[in-house]
């Protein structure tokens, strides 16, 4: 109810640098070269394309992870009739999100220093530990709640997240 | 002073806090659950920080996740509203282990006045009328019987940690007492986490009145006149108004002067309302203290001219009050509705639903406190208050003539929805309400007497 | 008591004055034009008539039509608002031919106080000052001239059919008098189909202070304290606070006396305004009479408690008004914005259109008096007052801090539309302003400002 | 805005009434009598059917006047986008109202005793007064505004009426 309205809230300090540090992961865990790579702050969009990989067929395929806006509800809204989620990616690369289950600090690893719990290219099943989100020394883990393969991290290590954010982006049935 | 608040609550009272801030140029943050993302009161606040979801366990009575929330969001201090932790030490108590002021009272005062039987034993310590009871928290039913025996049937059993109506229970016979007694403490054990109970002469015709102060940390202690919160339904207020219909100005001024001297006794500081039973004989007794800002705050706010969220935030920052007792002057009469999203016809059943259309009353003395607009989800999970009209006038008459025409201009719509306007009207036509003649009996009687011609 | 009253006006007043007839138990019937029949006075008032086309001389200025009007609805009398015909003695002389109460003052009182020059020299009788002048309406250049020099230049023309800021023109120097005679004399010609002039002295920067009167049949007339109105765009108002901030009480306990004395003198009944200039040195001058409640009204109400519309039905009903002069106390400050549907950018052309989004503004001490919903069709036809923002606080810097919240929170989209809410948040924070020090030239040299920083 | 709505305004006192005179002023003026006859009062319709006039023809033929919802603005709206007048009937026998232009009283006929202006089936042209609406002892001429034949006389005489508010309705094509 604002005529003028009030600036809209800055994107999160991490937007931008996080979306460059998935694509960094993405890239680290790709052994070729990308043909075309395209970031995008506001509404949070990473885009890469390599070559094709099959011998005897030219141009290129893309493999995207184009993040959805993030803060969707994560809970059922009984009341409304507004889907929780945009739909998901159709076709075989269905992606979609592991969300902080509160509001809190997300951590990649168990403890500092020690490896992430995963890795883009990884593959987790339902209930893989992907994180930790701490809440006053209050340690929640973070699960895939189905299998697939991490396409993007996209909150930093310790970084302050609200609940329902989107911490990992992840395709249901990668392609090769 | 503050220069960023972390509001902890949603709906009305939200939106309420942020004007206040806007006003004093206080930036805000809401902390808010997945359910209220879209809603108004997010909007509004500068910055909004979704803390868990829809269930309120795990969002808006989340103490860990709402005190890092406002560490988060860097705000020095955080506004808990009404319901949900505005009343728990525990919450003011990390709020001050990490820095962050609560703007409420000390966490240790709340956990004395939040039990009730210590709260009533602190009030008689300080001169105020109690009605005969159980000294303290009784240790089962036994010693229940025996304070009973002393203090005469009918008795009322109230849950230690209880408060807002609920955890309380009427005994009329004595050999009712073991049974009720049983059922209350596993209502309490349920409801508030503590199964203590502590028992008082029940009054029957009472009238529910309350007196507001303020307390600032220079001890000036100031009260600011009575409200009538008699017009209840099953104790759950409908109507306030302020000041108290009938009741004599040195009555009035000796409730005042009673509250704010026990109100001092503790060093109470920020915002807090006594609450007394009225019997028909004009006597008063103290029942409990509320620690917060309350619904009806606004009606004080008409009358007095003092914008009360603005006094617990000054208060709250370590500066004085802005008056004194001379200072206050009663203007006027205001009277307040709650508007609910609930179905009179199905027993003031929640009816939560989306608002397909949506107008607020307005003109002169007409001061509406809501977070409904169109489009809103009015969720489940939380209470049903849709919005709050609140009138003034200069009498009692014109003020109810005024509401009655409020009342009127609401326009609530939309799948799902009702609200309680319709039944307000009836109760602000209630020949007994009209002659300011009523007790908190009246509402259940109407309803009753309703039930019975309906059968 | 009127049992029926017929609302001879459209927008918010239509509305605001179909509240208090609710307030009142008074049934209303609206008279409005075929542009109106949709808008939500016209909703709200219990019956409507529909007397003629969008062009204002064939509807909201069609006394006869109106009348008729009253009289097939049974109405027993007439609330012409402000504007049309609330200052017209004939509209008031054939309401009285036809037993209807016109609510203002009687039709000859209307008359004499509505020539300009002849309220002047009423109120000179009646012990205003007033600026040195012409004696009465000028009979040509040649006497104009001569009254200009010995009351000395600057002089201002004004027409004596004129009022509201229209059909005035300054001289500075002699050798133009004859030629912005002329000019001003067709324009009242026009305007007023009244060509006479008189002229004053011209004072340069000068605050508009008004003073709210109320009279009764009974001889009971009481000031209402002042109201400044300084903040102008081409003498419109824009914001009007109750009361004048930096006025010494003793003043302003002047001026409102003197002004009541004034409408004591001709025996005014009903609401009425006595026009002051104030000029540097705290000297007060009369200007002129109106005979309407004006689009400020709501600031006095505020600080007073007093429901003037309501004032002004009791009175026209031969009743008292409800109060004597000891028993007005005011309280605090009160502000209000005009928000119009014009465009700031457009040298604030009328920028009519369709409301798409509507939300107003709510909250502590925030008041909203506007007709305007969501699909309101605002028509070019008639004057662009949207909607008027009223807070209400102890001082007036937090009224301009909960002013400035209330403007924020105003939410006015549609194809076509544009407001003012932008603007008057310039002027609330101008430095002038802020200080209270600001007079009628304050808000022209903004706009010069930025036409010339924007070159 | 008003959750209990106010009672919608009381059908004019004169709405059946007049329709019922419409009926009949209908009725007099054929010849013949009709097959079925419809009132209707508060969406303002008259129906009459007379059975086919064309020999070695069978069944009804209707001569409808469904009147209109009075009260639709006659002014031009030009801000709305909103048509000021339901469409007219399709076909040849378009229906149209001669309005009130202005609020008052509607009189049928010139003066107290005389013929009225105007009779169920008359032919009028455009410009041709159908009757008077009186303020204040001022007379307004009603006029036809396009050539037709009387339908329906709407307004009872000497009734009170609003600006806009539809008098006469007419055929502008009447069919035999």
């Amino acid at each position: 109810m604002n005529d003028s309205q009030p600036d809209p809230p800055a994107p999160r300090p991490s937007a931008l640098d996080s979306l460059c540090r998935s694509a960094l992961a993405l890239l680290d865990s790709a052994s070729r070269t990308p043909s075309r790579l395209r970031l995008e702050s506001d509404g949070s969009s990473v885009e890469i394309e390599w070559p094709a990989q099959e011998p005897g067929r030219s141009g290129t395929t893309s493999q995207t992870a184009a993040m959805l806006p993030p803060g969707g509800p994560s809970e059922p809204q009984p009341a409304a009739g507004v889907p929780a989620e945009p739909a998901e990616g159709q076709g075989d690369a269905a992606e979609f999100y592991v969300h902080a289950p509160t509001l809190g600090t997300f951590y990649r690893s168990p403890e500092p220093g020690s490896a992430p719990f995963v890795q883009v290219g990884d593959l987790v099943e339902a209930g893989k530990q992907v994180g930790i989100v701490e809440v006053m020394k209050l340690m929640t883990p973070v699960e895939a709640d189905r299998p697939g393969r991490v396409a993007a991290i996209l909150v930093a290590d310790a970084a302050p997240v609200e609940h329902g954010q989107p911490l990992i982006a992840c395709v249901s049935h990668p392609q090769p | 002073m503050f220069s960023k608040i972390l509001i902890a609550n949603r709906g009305e009272i939200a939106l309420r806090i942020a004007r206040t801030c806007r006003e004093l140029g206080i930036r805000t943050v809401i902390a808010h659950s997945a359910a209220d993302k879209d809603s108004l009161p997010v909007a509004y606040a500068d910055e909004s920080l979704q803390v868990g979801p829809a269930a309120p366990r795990r969002s808006y009575l989340n103490s860990a996740a709402i005190v890092e929330a406002a560490l988060q969001a860097g705000a020095q201090a955080i506004h808990p509203g009404y319901g949900f932790l505005s009343e728990d030490p525990d919450f003011a108590e990390i709020c001050e282990a990490n820095g962050i002021a609560f703007i409420g009272p000390c966490a240790s005062l709340m956990a004395r006045l939040g039990d009730k039987a210590e709260a009533r034993k602190m009030a008689a310590e300080a001169g105020l009328p109690v009605l005969p009871g159980s000294p303290a928290a009784t240790r089962g039913a036994d010693e229940a019987l025996q304070a009973a025996d002393e203090v005469g049937y009918p008795v009322m059993i109230k849950a230690a940690a209880g408060g807002g109506g609920r955890g309380m229970a009427i005994v009329r016979r004595r050999q009712d007492l073991p049974s009720v007694y049983a059922r209350t403490q596993a209502d309490a054990q349920a409801i508030f986490g503590d199964p203590r109970l502590y028992l008082e002469r029940y009054l029957e015709r009472t009238r529910h009145l309350e007196v507001q102060v303020i307390g600032d940390s220079f001890g000036n202690t100031v009260h600011l006149g009575v409200r009538d919160c008699s017009v209840q339904r099953r104790r759950q207020k409908l109507i306030e108004e302020s000041p108290a219909p009938g009741i004599p100005a040195p009555l009035a001024e000796r409730m005042g002067k009673a509250a704010a001297d026990a109100a001092r006794y503790v060093g109470y500081t920020g915002a807090g309302t006594y609450e007394f039973l009225l019997d028909s004989d004009h006597q008063f007794y103290f029942i409990e203290v509320n620690c917060r800002i309350q619904v009806e705050h606004p009606v004080t706010e008409m009358v007095t001219g003092l914008d009360l969220v603005r006094e617990q935030i000054l208060i709250a920052a370590g500066r004085p009050a802005s008056l004194t007792q001379p200072d206050v002057q009663i203007r006027g009469v205001s009277m307040e509705c709650r508007v609910n999203a609930e179905d009179p016809a199905r027993d003031f059943a929640p009816a939560p639903g989306t608002i397909a259309e949506f107008a607020v009353p307005g003109g002169p003395f007409t001061r509406i406190e809501t977070h409904g607009r169109v489009g809103l989800v009015v969720p489940p999970y939380y209470d049903s208050l849709l919005a709050k009209a609140v009138v003034w006038a200069p009498d009692r008459d014109q003020a109810i003539a005024r509401m009655e025409r409020v009342l009127g201009e609401f326009l609530v719509r939309g799948p799902g929805i009702t609200t309680t306007t319709g039944f307000l009207r009836q109760v602000l036509a209630n020949p007994l309400f009209l002659a300011g003649a009523h007790t908190t009996a009246m509402v259940d009687q109407m309803l009753d007497k309703q039930a019975t011609v309906g059968q």
